[in-house]
């Protein structure tokens, strides 16, 4: 057998570990997160400082009983976790997290990831619609026309990044940035002075877009409780919402993940230090425990001054950034 | 019926069965549903002085579906009844009711001869498993109920139990 | 509806809030007729918590009716049973010592900025803003800790008696809001930077649910909602009982009507507050805390008693009919979101769900003292 | 002043009664009877000077006129007691032969029992000056009608739906009578006196 294939389903039962214990450190980090900033503890009783907490709920989700709401497509309504799920695990193949570390190492990975998260959406709008339920149509609506809007301006500055480095391929992007965080996108003063005014801003857009797609407070349009009770999940139970939890944590990692390919050096380390896994991890959870700290502060937009930030702000400013890193790169 | 001896299945999972319940207590998310009253008191045992959430139980989940444990907090009307009823019924298996608080469990004070407006008492239509009197109880209380429901389906109890006095 | 239907470019249905909604705070019932995210036309349920109160009034005597205030809205209980207090007193004839209604001003202010706190957090919550919910929760305890002192209970106090109190405060209590008025000073300009001065809280905020002066007269909108759209009301200035003339406070008001507006009313209200309490405290006289002659069963002469008084939510106002007897005739309780609730129809008509939300978050609304 | 100006102004109307009121004793200061079909032009007044709407509210004299009989009535036997008992003394101190006072009537006969009566009590109050007025009307018991005043006033709308609920007292021109804090289907008034659940 060829050792090559071994080694790709070896590293996908490696990635759905991966995916389902990140999500369930996640999920005890955002409520220990959630807990310090809110001068409460949070999860304590469960294991050592909790930490045992996400695998009850998981237990308790995965024997929970399954219900199909009546009037629902029976079909969709059970396809549409499994398709927040899959694609989410799909983009992991791509990602390096090491220079060693990755599944594939693919030339147009970036096109790769962007292709396949959105499939996402889709599972948001199927499990929405399929529910029979009104909340959960419209916050499906809402989720469709965010992740449409938000798509632009992201792929519009990922666009400014490619033209910088010139390649699309994730494992060369990280390593155009290797010596130092003077050589690392988001302030590369050692590479590209001009780019210095370009890339901070485009680093700020692709941070907020992919909060939004990802559908994280204060953009969490889709599950907005105080309106539409639970959102796109109102009818799922058990594991079903166990998933579209699942999935949203693995979203949010591939999102901080990205930003720190992009941006942030990869796994390289910031002063020429040793590369490899753990400065990637401790960068991604840095900035996931940003966005945490986002959610726990900040309340809930509406969704029509989300629409307006991201046609009337994000995208002419993402589109004259566009235009400025073309002649940068062009002057210097 | 007590004296008789049940054959047990000849595969047993306890240590499986042990651990499901184990992680059902743990993560008793309960729904966000409040009556009156002590709707308050269970937000209080929510925040910041009482926590719940240390205990896992801190989740409150705005769908029925997604929650395990309905606390019907406050007065029950009988306007009200039936639209709880269907919450409950929404609400998957293996699911707990606390009453919490005297309206849920018997009217409490707005019991008198020739009332027109309310149940007595969620276990009128409910299967209670847990009731917490006072008027309101104080989020202890709560805690306390909590920790019961707890030893109701693991079969023991978290931390021993105080003894009064 | 019928025109609605017929007309094919705008397809309407019919969306459901609540009675068990995260946003309605208990369990009102707002039925909504949708055109998209646009509500077309809302129509309040009200009734899933009616608790019977005027027809317990009917049936207890004057003295065995208190404890229902404390359940009529049990945020801002202690106003209630000053409002009762007060008119049955109106009515009997009884004078109340100062100490006493000094030390009913400090608990009804330390109520009011409790219900205040706990107000702002839930609204906050509304937003989709969790964790100021907490910090308000968190300096509510403090109040609470302190009334139950006093009071003996946390949340639905029974502490006002027709002529007096139910006990006297001591030093450690006064001691105790003397150190909480300070704490909180320091704490609510952290409040501002974290809620108040948050650019999406403004833009969620402002220019939402308008309401003029004439709507509230329509409607006889009372308390913060009728300040926070230019009505100098107060029912504490404009029919002053109690000992509130001995005390020096402003009247926030502000002139825009929208729900920026009925917040800052609420959050410069708290600082109101704590200037009454710290004033009662400083100044509180010696003497009993009981009057002397209240007789045992109280029999107001016959005849029919009016009394306002300001509550956390507007004016609440009790209209007593005595028959001279032991219990009361008619007991008629004005409760101050009911009014305010009532012009939701009116105000949310083309506006979204979530300006809605915030609209009826910002009314601060206490579904059992609605439904009463 | 207002509470002149609005006085004058229902005095227009030509109210059953105007009452000025002690407002320490009573908590208002107007206390107005006017007879059903004037409480829209009453209403209306009143919402010219800019007053605002508190409450609407009824109470229900269930009894009343029965009590009032029987409180005139015993009024009666006492005072015919006396006058005999008068007569007895004067008998005896004079002697002499006394026309026998005349029987006492049945009281059912001479005062005739009124039908009882539900009062509407409308209840205002202005932003700007301290002055509340109390607008009251009586509608029969057996027949309870009235116009409304949700056309002048929007807030009357839900408190007269309200009194509805409680005591039956229906608001002509009302749009939408439906019960508001009792069930949907509720036939009964619970604030009625001879209510029994």
């Amino acid at each position: 057998m060829n050792p090559e294939i071994i080694r790709v389903v070896g590293y996908v039962v490696a990635v759905i570990a991966f995916v389902a214990l990140n999500a369930a450190m996640l999920v005890w980090m955002e409520r220990k997160v959630a807990g310090h900033i809110q001068r409460r503890i949070g999860p304590k009783e469960v294991g050592p400082f909790g930490i045992l907490q996400s695998f009850a709920d998981g237990i308790k989700l995965m024997t929970k009983q399954l219900i199909v709401p009546e009037g629902a497509d029976v079909l969709l309504f059970k396809v549409a976790p499994m398709l927040v799920m899959i694609p989410a695990i799909m983009c992991f193949v791509t990602i390096p997290f090491s220079e060693q570390l990755a599944a594939r190492n693919i030339n147009v990975g970036l096109l790769l990831i962007f292709a396949i998260a959105s499939v996402n959406v889709f599972a948001l709008l199927l499990g929405g619609w399929a529910s029979n339920n009104k909340y959960a149509v419209i916050s499906a609506a809402r989720a469709v026309s965010q992740n449409v809007a938000y798509e632009i301006p992201m792929l519009i500055t990922a666009i400014t990044v490619v033209m910088f480095t010139g390649t699309m391929n994730l494992q060369e992007i990280v390593l155009g940035q290797a010596g130092g965080f003077w050589n690392w996108n988001i302030f590369p003063v050692g590479k590209n002075i001009g780019m210095v005014v370009v890339m901070p801003i485009s680093f700020l857009i692709f941070f907020i877009c992919s909060m939004a797609e990802t559908n994280r407070a204060p953009f969490d349009l889709g599950e907005a409780e105080s309106e539409l009770v639970a959102g796109f999940h109102t009818e799922y139970a058990g594991m079903g919402f166990g998933l579209f939890f699942l999935g949203e944590y693995a979203n949010v990692f591939i999102g901080c993940s990205l930003s720190v390919i992009l941006f942030l050096g990869g796994w390289q380390g910031p002063f020429g230090l040793l590369p490899g896994v753990h400065w990637f991890l401790l960068k991604v959870y840095f900035l996931i425990f940003v966005v945490m700290w986002m959610r726990w502060t900040f309340p809930r937009t509406t969704f029509y001054g989300l629409l307006n930030l991201s046609w009337k702000i994000l995208i002419p400013i993402s589109l004259f950034n566009l235009v400025l890193t073309g002649a940068f790169i062009k002057v210097f | 019926m007590g004296t008789e001896s049940i054959q047990s299945p000849i595969v047993q999972f306890v240590a499986l069965d042990k651990l499901i319940a184990m992680g059902r207590a743990n993560s008793l998310w309960p729904l966000t549903f409040g009556l009156a009253c002590c709707a308050i008191e269970m937000m209080a045992t929510g925040c910041a002085r009482f926590d719940l959430d240390r205990f896992g139980a801190g989740v409150f989940r705005p769908a029925p579906k997604q929650s395990d444990v309905m606390i019907v907090a406050g007065t029950i009307s009988k306007k009200m009844a039936p639209a709880i009823q269907t919450l409950y019924e929404q609400m998957p298996h293996p699911k707990w009711v606390i009453a919490l608080g005297n309206c849920a469990i018997s009217g409490g004070p707005f019991v008198f001869e020739g009332q027109y407006g309310i149940v007595e008492g969620a276990d009128k239509f409910l299967p209670v498993d847990v009731f917490i009197p006072g008027c309101p109880p104080r989020p202890e209380a709560l805690i306390e109920g909590i920790l019961e429901l707890e030893e109701k389906i693991t079969g023991s109890r978290r931390w021993p139990r105080v003894e009064a006095g | 509806m019928s025109e609605m239907a017929c007309d094919k470019h705008k397809e309407t249905f019919v969306l459901n809030m609540g009675p068990q909604h995260p946003a309605t705070h208990g369990v009102l019932r707002v039925k909504l007729v949708m055109d998209g995210e646009y509500i077309v036309e809302a129509e309040p349920v009200l009734g899933y918590i009616h608790r019977m109160h005027e027809k317990m009034g009917e049936n207890r005597t004057w003295a065995q009716f208190m404890p229902n205030m404390g359940r009529l809205d049990y945020l801002g209980a202690l106003s209630y049973n000053h409002g009762y207090a007060a008119a049955v007193e109106r009515a009997a004839g009884i004078a109340v010592p100062e100490r006493a209604e000094y030390i009913r001003v400090m608990t009804v202010e330390l109520n009011r900025i409790s219900s205040h706190l706990l107000w702002m957090g839930a609204y906050l919550l509304d937003l989709g803003g969790f964790t100021p919910l907490l910090y308000a929760f968190d300096d509510r305890e403090k109040i609470l800790d302190m009334l139950e002192r006093v009071t003996g209970s946390r949340l639905t106090y029974c502490y006002f008696r027709f002529g007096g109190l139910y006990n006297d405060v001591d030093d450690q209590f006064l001691a105790e809001a003397k150190g909480f008025v300070a704490r909180l000073r320091s704490r609510l300009p952290m409040y501002h930077t974290l809620v108040t001065k948050n650019v999406i809280l403004m833009q969620r905020l402002k220019g939402i649910g308008v309401i003029d002066a004439d709507m509230c007269r329509r409607y006889g909108v009372t308390g913060p909602v009728a300040r926070g759209s230019g009505l100098n009301y107060d029912v504490r200035k404009n029919e002053p009982y109690s000992v509130y003339p001995q005390f020096d406070f402003d009247v926030p008001v502000y002139t825009e009507g929208d729900s920026m507006a009925r917040y800052m009313v609420r959050m410069d209200e708290i600082e109101q507050s704590l200037r009454i309490v710290e004033q009662a405290i400083d100044g509180l006289p010696d003497g009993p805390v009981m009057a002397e002659k209240v007789p045992k069963i109280v029999k107001p002469p016959k005849g029919d008693y009016y009394h306002a008084v300001e509550a956390a939510r507007g004016s609440f106002g009790v209209r007593l009919v005595s028959n001279g007897t032991n219990t009361p005739y008619r007991m008629k309780l004005r409760s101050p979101t009911y009014s305010n609730l009532s012009l939701l129809a009116e105000v949310a008509k083309g506006v979204t769900v979530a300006d809605a939300v915030a609209f009826m978050g910002s009314l601060d609304l206490v579904i059992p003292e609605i439904d009463r | 002043m207002l509470r002149d100006r609005i006085k004058t102004a229902l005095a227009a109307l030509s109210p059953l009664e105007i009452t000025e009121t002690d407002h320490a004793k009573k908590g208002y200061d107007l206390d107005v009877q006017v007879s059903p079909d004037q409480v829209p032009a009453a209403a209306e007044a009143i919402r010219q000077e800019e007053f605002f709407i508190e409450a609407v509210t009824g109470v229900d004299w269930f009894g009343e006129q029965a009590a009032i009989v029987a409180e005139a009535a015993k009024v009666k036997a006492a005072a015919a007691k006396k006058a005999a008992a008068a007569a007895a003394a004067a008998a005896e101190a004079g002697g002499e032969a006394v026309p026998p006072a005349p029987a006492p009537e049945a009281p059912a006969e001479e005062a005739e029992l009124l039908p009882d009566v539900m009062e509407v009590v409308y209840d205002f109050s202005h932003y700007q000056e301290n002055c509340r007025v109390v607008v009251r009307t009586r509608v029969p018991r057996d027949n309870p009608e009235l116009p409304t005043i949700s056309s002048i006033f929007q807030g009357a709308n839900w408190h007269e739906r309200e009194t509805h609920d409680f005591f039956g007292i229906r608001f002509l021109g009302h749009p939408d009578l439906t019960p508001l804090l009792l069930p949907e289907d509720a036939d009964f008034h619970p604030l009625l006196k001879d209510f029994k659940a």
